[in-house]
């Protein structure tokens, strides 16, 4: 005998809740957006909105692999001192070797990052270590090695080649190559999450490590390339970072691993693993930089600016959990409900 | 004998201002023959930071303490415990109270600083226009006085169409000054020029300017080393900058620290101190000295000074 | 009334063992044989030996460490920091964190400059500075247990909000003229010798071992940690436990604001920045497993102890702080990673 | 108002399986042909111990295609260490594994996979987040196009196929987070079934299944065994194993102890080699009758809940077992979870000795005498790595005294006097609790919620997964509880559990109580039907639902 299909009418209301909140998040940014176009008109122009695309690009491609490593159950703790070291070498080596093709730099940039990235991914992968104790310290390596590697000295722009910090900037068919990185990040990083066997074992293995292992899942393997990933992305985006702002020293991006969490959080990924989507990584970063990037024009006190960005972060995850709240099995038929709130009106 | 070792404790490693400032101590010691440099600060331009590296400078008994603190006050109680254990403190640069050192020698004054600053953008936007400043963190000690000098200086009958818009702060990161540079480019479409009396933001500063393609129409200028600051000067971003000569103001520190280990200063009101190739400085009411006014780089010298700074 | 009545039951338990007598098939000791061997196996003992390394190598090789006044004044730069540590390592045991520590210390600074502006008199300054750690310790613990909410995330916000409040307040300025018994106090030493904070980190840490080895207090809070629902199941009121760890932990962080706003005697927003990665290495360090249940307030005092030893050992060597991280860093990947490879590959 | 499931003609009837009702008929397996095959899997001298603990020692046994194995043995008897080494998750230290006579070793599940044999383990491998079908195919998805990514409307077709030819619905779109418990049973055996195994394991798979399910699973095996597979099947129900298996394994302590067909053989001979020893009675009742025992403890009248049951009405008398019979996520769970104070929306009149009381915690509940022992032991029950006596004295520690070390002797000794009344087998009260075996840590959250004293003790599911000499042990001292006064609910799905050790047996169905049973009335059939909501005169008897005026909201 067929089992009952308990689901369809169940699933409904769920199913709605969660899937919208991609949709919210969206719907609050454009509502952002036109709430500081009101404030301010310059915010909505073209050029402004070209500039928020641009700025945001580091962010979302950060998150992006941030994501994926909390989908597993981990945390990257490491990527912002992992994005300055990656980033000062490449700067170093453009210094020294001037007549470098861009290409060379940014694929070394990006081969630094994937190498630091693996040495997380080894001890968290292959000696199941916790992933927050080991990119805490890898974090605190990776930063000093930027000052010894520096020696504590700027790379300024007059050592950068032309070439060199021009790329991030350049237009492609009127946009920036960062959006233009950024954009075939998310490409490349919703297919290998939604549509690849690896993007597919890091929501199992975050959704139950043993039982991953189970099916056959070689989690080692896969956390070591997740932590991977993410570490070649800091180094990527460390290359654009400091060829962006012309300049590499050894506090760049200090602190930024939290705002890149921040991102992941706010885009509805959940810390417990095995939840979240590109789109929400996406959405979380883009609601932050739209965030830092009004509070400037709006003239809003500096000093109020971290204020409101953690009162911003407290309620977008207080909306997450509404969301998330541990919703009731239901198991009764919908009529006894209907019951009881008719028996509760009518008491006394 | 034992060699003199003075200690040179800065706001935080990995500044370019400060490197050079080292690189005068070294001359200094080389000319004085027996002294020893230790360089060093902490790793984020905190207080708290300075602190614990002055608590072990104590216990090796060093003999002075040369430091550019990263609060007037809060280094106080830590640096009054080293001269009550005969250790010389001197603060360059950025000062610590009265109360927490010998002497202060400031790289150049206050008001001069102030000054030369609204002076140059007056000059870059040819007198009138509006400005806007970037500064580094709220809490820069020496960053705000030279804003206070620069408000003040406003107010002189020589800058009066120029019109102060806006302070913002970009934390001395890139990312943070550059997204406020361009915030302030954006809300402000008649701003003339940016003032950034902080190596990181001049350099962010002069970024967002090429970047919006406003060489021309808004010039940077503020406080820089010419060494970071050769490209935004080639690209025509900054027209002129001003700094003073780090290397100098690390040279006399040291010479001056010398003299108080020798007990040939005291640091009394007026008093004047040989600094080697600087000649001497002079005390004032307040235990400060000043060094030369700050120097203008513009497109004819900053290639040559990116060599040495 | 529920502990009458648990006073009733446990010795209604008791009696029924005389009126039940049974004996069993099986017997059981009280305790596992003892080996010396065993001794070696713990974490407490790793960390004895290397302290007791760190301190001879630095005898050895540094001129200035032998000499109790340098060691007694080396407490300064550690003693605020451990002072967290101890509720931190609670927390942590409970699996929870608070990444907000550090951001309450400058808040909590804030008010008591504050506070001291209006004429609040010295001692009253202490008070409104606990307050403030408690208060501030209050909404992280709602927070997390109202919102079920996990306390990474919760405390991520709420330190960017509680360090944005205080540079709401000071903006440009800072508090300084603080009384002077903040500074005895801060600063100051009992009999001439002892620094008072180090006292006051003594006394603390004895309390917090008392309670969390030898009362029914400590015990709940392992049984949270290892286990939450059956934690609940069992009749400990678990939301209440987190609730109260975060309030201990604001208070102890406003505690060691009193102390280092007392030392350095002036009051910035950016008061203690990053404290709250030092204060999370040393408890990971002391032994206290991230994943909860596990850990003792002896290898927390003694990893607090080692790192004091070493960092002050590495200041004496005018080596730069940046190399330190590094050094702090690789000591918290190879003493986490070390008996792991040690033990070998988990076999299968 | 009256109950809206209408009998339905035939519904008791289900076309497959022709009985209605619980017995452990034998259902009509074709005969098994394989007698005269080669084995398809042959273990021989299998070794494998864990940190020094033996857990396998010089073990061997085979099985033919179209054949079912039962592989029987205590608990911690080495069976599942048996099924992970088959499996590839553990790697023998020592034996050799022969597939169709070639030796083989497995580096990876997904080798064993490959080589045709797949698993139903004994823990829940499931993926709460991911849809049925990836849940199937996770890890080996099928792929198309290049670069190759996911098929997911081949992979959705083929979880389709595949629940067509198990005969079971379900969306395969659906995240199973949203499935019940019986239903993620469903999808973990198709995923042992997706690939055309040759050896399909199953650990224990009817756990959480009811017996309507049972009879879904029989029938699958049975369409296994015809298709010529080979399946191990593993359990501690014996009218399962008789019913399906046609020879068996026994395995004592690590060690092979005798293998050969069931047919041959009793039941007590079986659970003499499993255990070794004497069990005596399986249910062994107090004794007591309805007219001995005494005035109600707990009563409970109209206790609803906005999501999980509603207007339960009961009571409970000293020296009395109540049995709570359902299918899986019935709600009973809940509602004795709401009893013990750990639901907050739950409202309704609970009485304990006449008494009105409002129970809004655990700790409450305790201090009114009332204690709980959960269904799942590894997370709501004990404590793992926490030492025996610090498990045993939890949820007295205020009674104990707040500075516990000047209390060390106390605990230790209400610890060694459960523990002794409960035969615990441990070494001593240090050592953690993660290190004993299955019935034992049972056995320590029984200590736990003994040393409480309580007046009334609940009881969901405790021998659920438990081996027949521990089961045995535990029906014993429900027996001796009820001797010494103490009230009993025992909340079960297993009806020879229930008939046997319960004076009355209410029965539930989504969230309400059909029917309460008499020691006397209750027949399986009519448990059954209840279970279901399939009662014919449910509406005849009614008297819980129809004292609507007295309901008691706040
Ligand atoms: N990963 C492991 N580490 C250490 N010991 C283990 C591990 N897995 C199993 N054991 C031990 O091996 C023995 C056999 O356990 P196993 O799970 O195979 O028993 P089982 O026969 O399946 O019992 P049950 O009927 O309770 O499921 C037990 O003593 C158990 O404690
Ligand atoms: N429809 C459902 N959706 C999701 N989960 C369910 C559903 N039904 C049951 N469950 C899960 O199955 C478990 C058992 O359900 P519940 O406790 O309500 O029933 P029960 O009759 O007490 O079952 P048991 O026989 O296991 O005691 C619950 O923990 C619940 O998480
Ligand atoms: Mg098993
Ligand atoms: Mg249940």
């Amino acid at each position: 005998m067929p089992l009952k299909p308990l689901l369809p009418q169940k699933m409904a209301p769920a199913g709605l809740l969660t899937r919208r909140r991609e949709p919210l998040l969206a719907a609050l940014i454009a509502v952002l957006i036109l709430l500081v176009g009101w404030r301010a008109p310059s915010f909505l122009t073209t050029r402004s909105m070209d500039n928020l695309l641009t700025d945001s690009a580091v962010l979302i491609m950060l998150a992006l692999t941030q994501m994926l490593v909390i989908v597993t159950r981990g945390v990257d703790l490491s990527v912002a001192s992992n994005l300055a070291l990656s980033g000062m070498m490449s700067a170093l080596l453009a210094m020294h070797f001037p007549q470098l093709p861009v290409a060379v730099v940014i694929a070394a940039a990006l081969c630094i990052g994937l190498a630091l990235g693996l040495i997380n991914g080894w001890l968290i992968g292959y000696l199941s270590l916790p992933p927050i104790v080991v990119t805490l310290g890898s974090m605190s390596v990776y930063r000093g090695l930027v000052f010894v590697l520096s020696g504590g000295a700027w790379v300024s722009s007059r050592n950068m080649p032309a070439d060199f910090i021009a790329f991030p900037l350049a237009r492609l068919g009127g946009l920036t190559h960062l959006v233009w990185l950024a954009a075939l990040a998310v490409a490349v990083l919703w297919y290998a999450a939604r549509h690849t066997r690896f993007g597919r074992d890091l929501y199992a293995i975050g959704n139950d490590p043993v039982a991953a292992g189970y099916v056959g899942i070689a989690a080692p393997q896969r956390l070591f390339w997740t932590y991977g990933l993410s570490g070649a992305m800091a180094g990527l985006c460390g290359y654009l970072w400091v060829a962006r702002y012309a300049v590499a020293y050894t506090e760049i991006a200090y602190g930024f691993e939290l705002t890149v969490i921040a991102a992941c959080v706010i885009g509805g990924i959940s810390i417990a693993g095995g939840v979240g989507n590109i789109s929400g990584a996406v959405l979380g970063a883009l609601f932050l930089a739209v965030i830092n990037n009004a509070l400037p024009m709006v003239q809003i006190s500096p000093f109020w600016q971290s204020a409101l960005t953690g009162l911003v972060i407290l309620s977008a995850v207080i909306i997450n959990a509404r969301g998330e709240k541990k919703r009731h099995k239901q198991i009764l038929p919908l009529h006894f409900q209907a019951d009881t709130a008719h028996v509760a009106r009518s008491a006394p | 004998a034992d060699k003199v070792r003075i200690a040179m404790v800065v706001k935080s490693l990995g500044n370019g201002f400060f490197d050079a400032a080292h690189e005068g101590a070294r001359e200094a010691a080389k000319q004085l023959g027996d002294v020893d440099i230790i360089y060093t600060g902490p790793t984020t331009p905190t207080a708290e930071g300075q602190i614990e590296i002055v608590n072990s400078l104590i216990s090796q008994k060093v003999d002075a303490i040369v430091i550019s603190a990263n609060d007037a006050s809060a280094l106080v109680p830590i640096t009054k415990k080293a001269m009550q254990r005969g250790i010389k403190v001197l603060s360059f640069d950025s000062g610590i109270a009265r109360a927490g050192r010998l002497m202060q020698l400031n790289p150049s004054n206050a008001e001069l600083i102030g000054v030369k600053q609204i002076q140059m953008a007056s000059d870059a936007i040819g007198g009138a226009g509006e400005i806007a400043i970037l500064s580094a963190t709220a809490q820069a000690t020496n960053q705000n006085i030279w804003i206070g000098e620069m408000k003040k200086a406003l107010t002189r009958p020589e800058f009066s169409k120029i019109r102060l818009i806006a302070t913002v702060y970009g934390d001395d990161q890139s990312d943070k000054s550059y997204r406020e540079a361009i915030g302030l480019l954006r809300s402000n479409p008649n701003l003339k020029a940016i003032i950034a009396p902080t190596t990181v933001g001049i350099n962010a500063a002069g970024k967002a300017v090429v970047d919006e393609k406003l060489v021309g129409k808004v010039y940077v200028t503020g406080l820089g080393l010419p060494s970071e600051m050769a490209g935004h000067v080639k690209s025509g971003a900054v027209k002129s900058f001003a700094i003073w000569n780090p290397i100098d103001l690390g040279y006399a520190v040291t010479y001056a620290a010398y003299q108080f280990v020798k007990g040939k200063a005291q640091g009394k009101d007026g008093e004047s101190i040989s600094v080697g190739r600087m000649g001497s400085i002079k005390l004032d009411a307040e235990g400060e000295a000043a060094l030369a006014p700050p120097f203008t780089y513009d497109a004819g010298n900053v290639d040559k000074f990116a060599r040495i700074f | 009334m529920s502990s009458i009545t648990d006073t009733a039951s446990a010795k209604a338990a008791t009696n029924t063992a005389t009126t039940a007598p049974r004996t069993s098939r099986y017997q059981i000791s009280e305790r596992g044989s003892f080996r010396a061997a065993d001794l070696l196996r713990h974490w407490e003992t790793l960390l004895g030996l290397l302290l007791i390394a760190v301190f001879c190598i630095n005898c050895l090789l540094l001129p200035h460490f032998f000499d109790l006044t340098n060691l007694a004044d080396s407490t300064f730069n550690f003693s605020e920091k451990a002072l967290i540590a101890l509720p931190m390592a609670l927390l942590i045991i409970c699996r929870e964190i608070d990444i907000s520590v550090s951001a309450i210390i400058a808040l909590s600074s804030v008010t008591m400059g504050l506070a001291n502006h209006y004429g609040v008199p010295a001692y009253g300054l202490f008070f409104v500075g606990i307050a403030t750690g408690v208060a501030c310790g209050l909404l992280n613990g709602l927070l997390v247990t109202r919102f079920a909410l996990p306390s990474i995330v919760v405390t991520i916000g709420s330190m960017s909000l509680f360090r944005g409040l205080a540079s709401v307040v000071l903006g440009d300025q800072a508090f300084t003229n603080y009384p002077e018994l903040l500074s005895d106090w801060g600063q100051g030493y009992f009999f001439d010798v002892l620094p008072r904070p180090f006292a006051v980190l003594i006394v603390a840490a004895a309390v917090f071992a008392l309670l969390l080895h030898g009362t029914t207090w400590g015990r709940r809070i392992y049984a949270i940690g290892n286990n939450p629902v059956a934690a609940r199941f069992s009749g400990i009121a678990v939301d209440r436990y987190r609730l109260m760890l975060f309030v201990l932990t604001g208070a102890m962080a406003g505690l060691a604001a009193c102390l280092l706003t007392g030392r350095i005697g002036s009051t910035r927003p950016n008061i203690a920045l990053g404290w709250e990665l030092e204060i999370i290495t040393v408890v990971i360090l002391g032994g206290v497993s991230i994943a909860g249940g596990a850990g003792t307030m002896g290898g927390v005092l003694l990893a607090i102890l080692t790192l004091g030893m070493v960092t002050y050992g590495l200041a004496l060597a005018n080596i730069p702080g940046i190399i330190m991280t590094i050094v702090v860093g690789v000591l918290l990947l190879t003493t986490i990673a070390a008996p792991r490879l040690l033990r070998g590959k988990s076999s299968r | 108002m009256s109950i809206s499931v209408m009998p339905v003609p035939g519904a008791l009837q289900p076309p497959l399986a022709p009985a209605p009702a619980f017995t452990p008929e034998v259902l009509e397996f074709p005969a098994s042909a394989s007698a005269a095959m080669a084995p398809v899997l042959e273990l021989s001298g299998i070794g494998k111990r864990f940190q020094g603990i033996v857990a396998l020692r010089d073990v061997g046994f085979s099985v033919r295609p179209g054949e079912v194995m039962a592989l029987l043995g205590e608990n911690g008897a080495g069976k599942s260490t048996l099924v992970k080494i088959l499996t590839g998750i553990h790697r023998p230290d020592e034996g050799v594994i022969r597939l169709a006579g070639q030796a083989v070793s497995f580096a990876t599940p997904q080798a064993a996979m490959q080589a045709g044999i797949t698993a139903v383990h004994q823990e829940t491998v499931m993926f709460e987040e991911l849809t049925v079908a990836e849940n199937i195919c996770i890890g080996r998805q099928p792929l198309c196009g290049l670069p190759p990514r996911i098929d997911w409307r081949r992979m959705e077709e083929e979880a389709r196929q595949l629940f067509a030819r198990l005969e079971v619905d379900l969306p395969v779109q659906a995240r199973v987070k949203d499935l019940s418990v019986a239903q993620r049973h469903f999808v973990e055996i198709a995923r042992a079934l997706s690939q055309r195994a040759q050896v399909v394991i199953m650990d224990e798979p009817t756990a959480a299944l009811s017996q309507r399910e049972i009879r879904e699973l029989y029938r699958i095996i049975a369409q296994l065994r015809a298709a010529g597979t080979a399946v191990i099947f593993i359990s501690h129900k014996f009218d399962e194993i008789f019913a399906v298996a046609d020879r068996y394994t026994v395995l004592r302590d690590g060690r092979f102890i005798a293998a050969g067909a069931l047919a041959d053989i009793s039941e007590p001979q079986l659970v003499a080699l499993m255990v070794g020893r004497e069990v005596g009675q399986v249910f062994p009742h107090h004794g007591q009758t309805p007219e001995t025992a005494g005035a109600p403890v707990l009563e409970v009248e109209n206790f609803s809940h906005p999501t999980e049951f509603h207007e339960v009405s009961f009571s409970l008398r000293r020296g009395e077992v109540i049995g709570f019979y359902g299918l899986v996520g019935a709600g009973r769970s809940e509602l004795m979870q709401a009893l013990f104070g750990l639901s907050p929306a739950a409202h309704g009149k609970v009485l304990i000795d006449g008494k009105p009381i409002h129970v809004n915690s655990p700790a409450e509940a305790i201090a009114h005498g009332i204690a709980y022992v959960p269904e799942d032991r590894q997370h709501q029950g004990a404590l793992l790595s926490l030492p025996i006596f610090q498990n045993i004295t939890l949820p007295i520690l205020s009674g104990i005294g707040f500075f516990l070390r000047r209390h060390r002797r106390r605990e230790l000794d209400i610890a060694r006097r459960l523990s002794e009344q409960l035969e615990l087998k441990a070494t001593h009260f240090h050592q953690q609790v993660a290190q004993l075996s299955g019935g034992n840590q049972q056995k320590v959250v029984l200590a736990k919620w003994l040393a409480t004293n309580p007046r009334v003790i609940i009881l969901d599911e405790p021998t659920k997964g438990i081996d027949i000499g521990s089961k045995a042990a535990v029906h014993r001292f429900i027996s001796e509880l009820v001797q010494q006064g103490l009230a009993v609910i025992l909340v079960s799905s297993e009806l020879p559990e229930v008939l046997g050790m319960a004076d009355r047996v209410v029965v539930m169905h989504q969230g309400t109580v059909q029917k309460v049973f008499s020691r006397a009335e209750a027949t399986p059939e009519l448990l059954v039907a209840a279970a279901s909501g399939n009662l014919p005169s449910a509406t005849g008897s009614d008297p819980i639902n129809s004292d609507k005026e007295t309901m008691s909201c706040h």
